[in-house]
């Protein structure tokens, strides 16, 4: 009558791992729609081959690895939806593909699957497409026409904002281009309101840490302000470095990867402010302009050691608060 | 002040931008043993002071070298001679001063001190091309050997995180090192770019 | 609650349960007496009432009574002797069901006051205790009966909190603090008016298959069985379980599982389909719910990766098998009960 | 259980030690320098291994025959400057394989005299016979340089698309990852998994092969012993 499979808490909480998932799909699904605003229905495809090739990919490694499948497992899509989103519009299919494949097959299955990844596999897959294809990586069009599905030459091809970012100069665009991203960009990652709103959303579902995100971009907002380009007020400095590109969609979305971010609160703040700084330092010595993605990379090989470093302090903060006032 | 500026610059380069275990895939031996913090930072000082010491007679070799073409073989000869023989004076140093140190680690202290970490810096420092004055040349092998201890402790953090987790039978150990070895050195290729270190 | 508390624990404590208590709570406590409890007699102890009875008379009347207090399963007269030497500062009478279904100690409190009012000032008088209140759990949402503030001028202390409120509630009152639990005291009042033997115990019948959840007083041996054909059951139960919904136990046959003193609810749920379980993905809800402030993810991972020592130096022992991290899990893991499962595998250093 | 087949599995394991079971490249991962690097391309590999025939083989050798008069701080000086000698003649034979190795594998042709292969099989040949020594050098190094041209040429393919320098797949879209270091440790890693998996695979099928050969067999087995 009783099964034996059910243990101590016979009651639980209403939201499941499926929704904590959903709600990244749902954090991310809006910027579709501006995009698709944007640059017509070629974004729709390279979204919807990235993030189906992804949870193909994922399914079948965990078949060949595990025997089973768990279908209910969306977790490679968000992946495919973010490594979509940082893709250039004009980008060709088989670059989206090789940064899905090795998004998968290298970062997430050997590594044990959905819980187990230590790096980030959309940083993975993204670092990999930039390092192999870095200048179809960086060809942006101008918003608002309608790209063909095939990119033929009636296409005119365009350099970003952050390549003059990189070059030291300073693109002349107005605070509502910034926040509306009405500037030649990447599919998803320019339209900073959308992203800003989704935050709140992940926030107010516990999704996200505020704390995370803005100990991540204090650094970024300070290093930018002080060695601003000569004859530019520091606040347009901040703003462009931070919404001209994809810095403000990697501090939303790759760093509250829940997997791959430490679990004590000390430890996300450290991660996040380190994680801002070493974006900082690869900004400004990378070749290449997306240079977010591997700090983080490199920051989610050291999250272990903030966790470890957490542990090895709590004890002792305890014992120090004991001491010090009355505890609770 | 330029001396600073140099050797910082030569620092930075070879802890960050070409790291010597993930740019350049150069390891010591039992570079994958199970090891604590403390172990690791004892190795990274025995590289270090080594690394250090011999640069000051390697820079002075690599002069000569640069001069007259024709020893270029013997380099390496050069080089190992002279890390062997500062590998030696460290040895018995260590003996005499920090003797409860030494008995930890006098088994794989040799192992430590000639190694290609070691060689590898002199030799990469020499063919640097503006390793013409010390600065960057001695910059250059500090910074190989912090770079080593940070890459080394990258390593025990992934392994923190690995030890509780399933990974699948084909993967565990090795294989897996190395896959995640390739992803730190692929976030490092970041600053290289696609140009191949020298 | 300063920054530094907020940075270093990294825990709230707990976590706010629906308590689901409400059609057992405002209806009295139906009599499911077996024919045991209805033919002994009453002794009688010889004291006479008019003067205030001395601690020593006190647990002369509970032995006499038997009377096992239903909060920790001691017999009171044990627990009134071990006091006799210290000097009282709180006696209070709990009344804490903070887990949610359960309100086998409140609803006899709230159903006869002046019973329970009555034993606890004469345990007061007897102990010479300087301040006696009753807790009552404060975050319960949704209720029918109001829950006055004082009765007969013995104050009703709210005590507010998450849930796991049981264990922390009486933590900062000191050491010289006598608790007893409230259906303890009615069957001391009864023991001293009446000369009554304690021969039932108050539990509270509920979950989604019974009918209609109410509060029984039940005699003590009663076969679940019994216990269930009396409250009704609208569906077939996948899982009974006696002692709370959040830490309880299954209960394996229920014809030769009896009522005993300390039982506090019998539950019957109906769980449709155990959800596919997922990977832990690491999200850290656990670490926020736990009371205890220990790391329930990677004691998780340590227990079932055997690696022991990690395992207690991360405070395996401190676990109070609350099971708010399980509740809260999004993926449907068993935290809890692989925790408990490692505490006896991975015993401590000292014992 | 019958265990014919996994005995005699086990039995060439064991005689091909270096190779196939303790593969210093893909089990052991020792010599990591001189694996990820120069197998970049055939030519780099090709040139790497006949420097290792050269100074790998007779230090090891002379290890053996030294054994362990020297202690080990001495041991770990002496044995790479035997090695770094024998370089020197293994540099002008490398020289007539390509003329341009040397600028693109440079400092890592050098480094052979120090690799952790050398250092662990000075450590693993103290105490045994000359032949067995020289056995077990040879095993090691062909294992190291089956691995190293098997890494090579799939490197070379996926990067330029040629082998040994003349191109063989022209349209096939490049990716010049698979020489940089990162390719390199990629590879290695799905390679040894490979390895592992090959292993688990052919135990599993002798055993169940085993389980259902005629029972015939095992009694003359028994007979036999």
């Amino acid at each position: 009558m009783n099964s034996l499979r059910h243990h101590a808490p016979y009651i639980r909480h209403p939201e499941s791992s499926r929704t904590v998932m959903s709600d990244a799909v749902i954090a991310l699904v809006p910027l579709y729609f501006m995009s698709y605003f944007y640059y017509g229905s070629r974004v729709l495809f390279v979204g919807a081959f990235s993030a189906l090739l992804c949870l193909a990919c994922d399914w079948a490694c965990n078949y060949l690895l595990y025997r089973r499948i768990n279908f209910r497992d969306l977790s490679a899509l968000v992946t495919g939806i973010i490594i979509s989103m940082l893709m250039p519009p004009t980008i060709d299919f088989y670059v989206v593909a090789a940064a899905c494949l090795f998004a998968i097959l290298v970062t997430k299955a050997p590594f044990g699957g959905t819980g187990h990844n230590v790096f980030n596999p959309a940083a993975a897959g993204l670092a990999f497409a930039t390092l192999c294809w870095s200048s179809k990586m960086f060809q942006y069009v101008q918003p608002l026409q309608k790209l063909p599905f095939t990119i033929d030459e009636s296409v005119s091809i365009l350099q970003g904002p952050t390549a003059t970012l990189k070059l030291g100069g300073i693109p002349r665009l107005g605070l509502t281009e910034l926040l509306l991203g009405n500037f030649p960009g990447t599919i998803g990652s320019t339209y900073t309101l959308i992203i800003f709103a989704c935050l709140i959303y992940l926030i107010a579902r516990n999704a996200a840490k505020w704390y995370l995100t803005l100990s991540y971009l204090i650094p970024v907002a300070l290093l930018s302000a002080v060695n601003h380009p000569y004859g530019v007020d520091p606040l347009e400095s901040i703003a462009n470095e931070m919404f001209a590109g994809s810095l403000f969609f990697v501090s939303v979305y790759l760093l509250n990867d829940p997997v791959t971010t430490p679990k004590y609160r000390i430890a996300r703040i450290l991660y996040g402010f380190s994680a801002g700084l070493m974006t900082m330092f690869f900004r400004y010595n990378s070749p290449f302009e997306l240079s977010a993605v591997f700090a983080i990379l490199l920051m989610n090989a050291l999250s272990p050691a903030f966790d470890c470093f957490c542990e090895w302090l709590m004890p002792k903060l305890q014992t120090a608060t004991e001491k010090g006032g009355t505890n609770e | 002040m330029i001396f600073l500026t140099e050797l910082f610059a030569a620092f930075l380069s070879a802890m960050m931008v070409e790291n010597l275990l993930f740019a350049r895939a150069i390891d010591i031996p039992g570079l994958y043993e199970k090891r604590t913090p403390g172990q690791i930072f004892t190795i990274g000082a025995v590289l270090m002071v080594i690394n250090c010491i011999s640069s000051i007679p390697a820079y002075l070799a690599s002069g000569i070298f640069r001069s007259h073409a024709a020893f270029v073989p013997f380099m390496t000869l050069s080089f190992l001679l002279i890390n062997g023989i500062v590998f030696i004076l460290c040895y018995f140093a260590m003996q005499r001063l920090m003797p409860e140190r030494f008995a930890s680690i006098q088994k794989s202290l040799p192992f430590y001190g000639v190694n290609c970490v070691t060689l590898g810096t002199l030799l990469i420092a020499a063919r640097m091309s503006n390793s013409s004055h010390f600065s960057s040349f001695f910059g250059y092998c500090l910074g190989a050997g912090v770079g080593f201890t940070c890459a080394m402790l990258v390593l025990w953090s992934i392994r923190q995180k690995l030890a509780l987790t399933h990974t699948p039978k084909t993967f565990r150990g090795l294989p897996i090192t190395f896959i995640y070895l390739g992803i730190v050195s692929l976030a490092l290729f970041g600053l290289l770019g696609n140009q191949l270190p020298s | 609650m300063s920054f530094f508390d907020w940075l270093t624990t990294g825990s709230s404590h707990g976590i706010l349960l629906e308590q689901e208590k409400e059609p057992a709570l405002s209806k009295p406590f139906l009599p499911f007496l077996s024919s045991v409890s209805l033919q002994t007699q009453p002794f009688s102890h010889g004291y006479d009432l008019s003067k205030p009875l001395s601690k020593a008379q006190l647990s002369h009347i509970a032995a006499l009574a038997h009377i096992i207090d239903e909060r920790d399963g001691k017999p009171l007269s044990q627990k009134l002797d071990s006091c006799t030497k210290q000097s009282i500062d709180f006696l209070c009478a709990d009344a804490i069901d903070d887990e949610p279904y359960v309100s086998s100690q409140l609803n006899p409190l709230l159903h006869c006051r002046t019973e329970i009012v009555t034993a606890l000032n004469w345990l007061a008088d007897a102990f010479e205790a300087k301040h006696r209140f009753i807790a009552v759990y404060k975050n319960m949402s949704s209720l029918d009966t109001k829950i006055p503030a004082s009765i007969e001028s013995v104050e009703v202390r709210r005590m507010e909190g998450r849930y796991p409120m049981e264990i922390r509630a009486f933590r900062n009152l000191g050491k010289n603090t006598l608790i007893i639990g409230s259906a303890a005291l009615l069957h001391l009042y009864r023991a001293v008016t009446e000369g009554r033997v304690q021969t039932t115990s108050f539990i509270t019948v509920a979950g989604n298959c019974v009918t209609n959840p109410c509060n029984l007083e039940v005699t003590i041996g009663t076969s679940v069985d019994q216990v269930l054909e009396r409250c009704g059951l609208s569906r077939e139960p996948s899982c009974l379980i006696e002692g709370g919904a959040m830490h309880g136990i299954l209960i394996q046959n229920p014809l030769h599982t009896m009522v005993r003193a300390d039982t506090r609810s019998i539950l019957a749920f109906h769980i449709d389909r155990q959800e596919q379980l997922y990977n832990c993905i690491g999200c850290g809800r656990c670490i926020e719910a736990c009371p205890s402030g220990l790391n329930p993810h990677k004691l998780y991972r340590c227990v079932t990766t055997n690696h022991a020592q990690k395992a207690i130096s991360l405070g395996l022992h401190n676990c109070i098998g609350c099971s708010t991290c399980s509740y809260v899990c999004p993926s449907r893991l068993d935290l809890a009960y692989t925790i408990t499962k490692g505490k006896q595998k991975f015993p401590n250093a000292k014992d | 259980m019958n265990l014919t087949l996994v005995r005699k599995y086990n039995k060439l394991l064991r005689k091909t030690d270096g190779i196939l079971l303790h593969n210093p490249l893909l089990t052991l991962g020792l010599a990591l320098p001189l694996a990820i690097i120069p197998s970049y391309g055939l030519i780099g590999t090709a040139a790497v291994s006949v420097a290792m025939l050269v100074c790998f083989v007779p230090t090891v050798f002379l290890s053996g025959l030294i054994g362990n008069r020297l202690p080990l701080w001495l041991r770990v000086v002496v044995y790479p400057v035997v090695s770094c000698l024998l370089l020197i003649p293994a540099r002008y034979l490398v020289q007539n394989i390509s003329p341009l190795i040397f600028d693109t594998i440079g400092v890592y042709f050098s480094l052979i005299c120090v690799n952790s292969l050398l250092m662990y099989s000075i450590e693993k040949v103290q105490n045994k016979k000359p032949v067995a020594v020289l056995t077990f050098a040879l095993r090691q190094w062909l294992g190291a340089c089956l691995i190293a041209f098997l890494c090579g040429a799939i490197r070379e393919l996926l990067a330029n698309g040629s082998l040994w320098g003349f191109v063989i797949l022209k349209d096939l879209p490049r990716l010049p990852v698979a020489q940089m270091a990162l390719g390199g440790f990629i590879l290695f890693g799905f390679l040894a998994a490979l390895c592992r998996l090959i292993h688990r695979l052919i135990l599993s099928f002798s055993l169940k092969a085993g389980s259902n050969l005629p029972q015939s067999s095992t009694e003359r087995g028994e007979a036999g012993k």
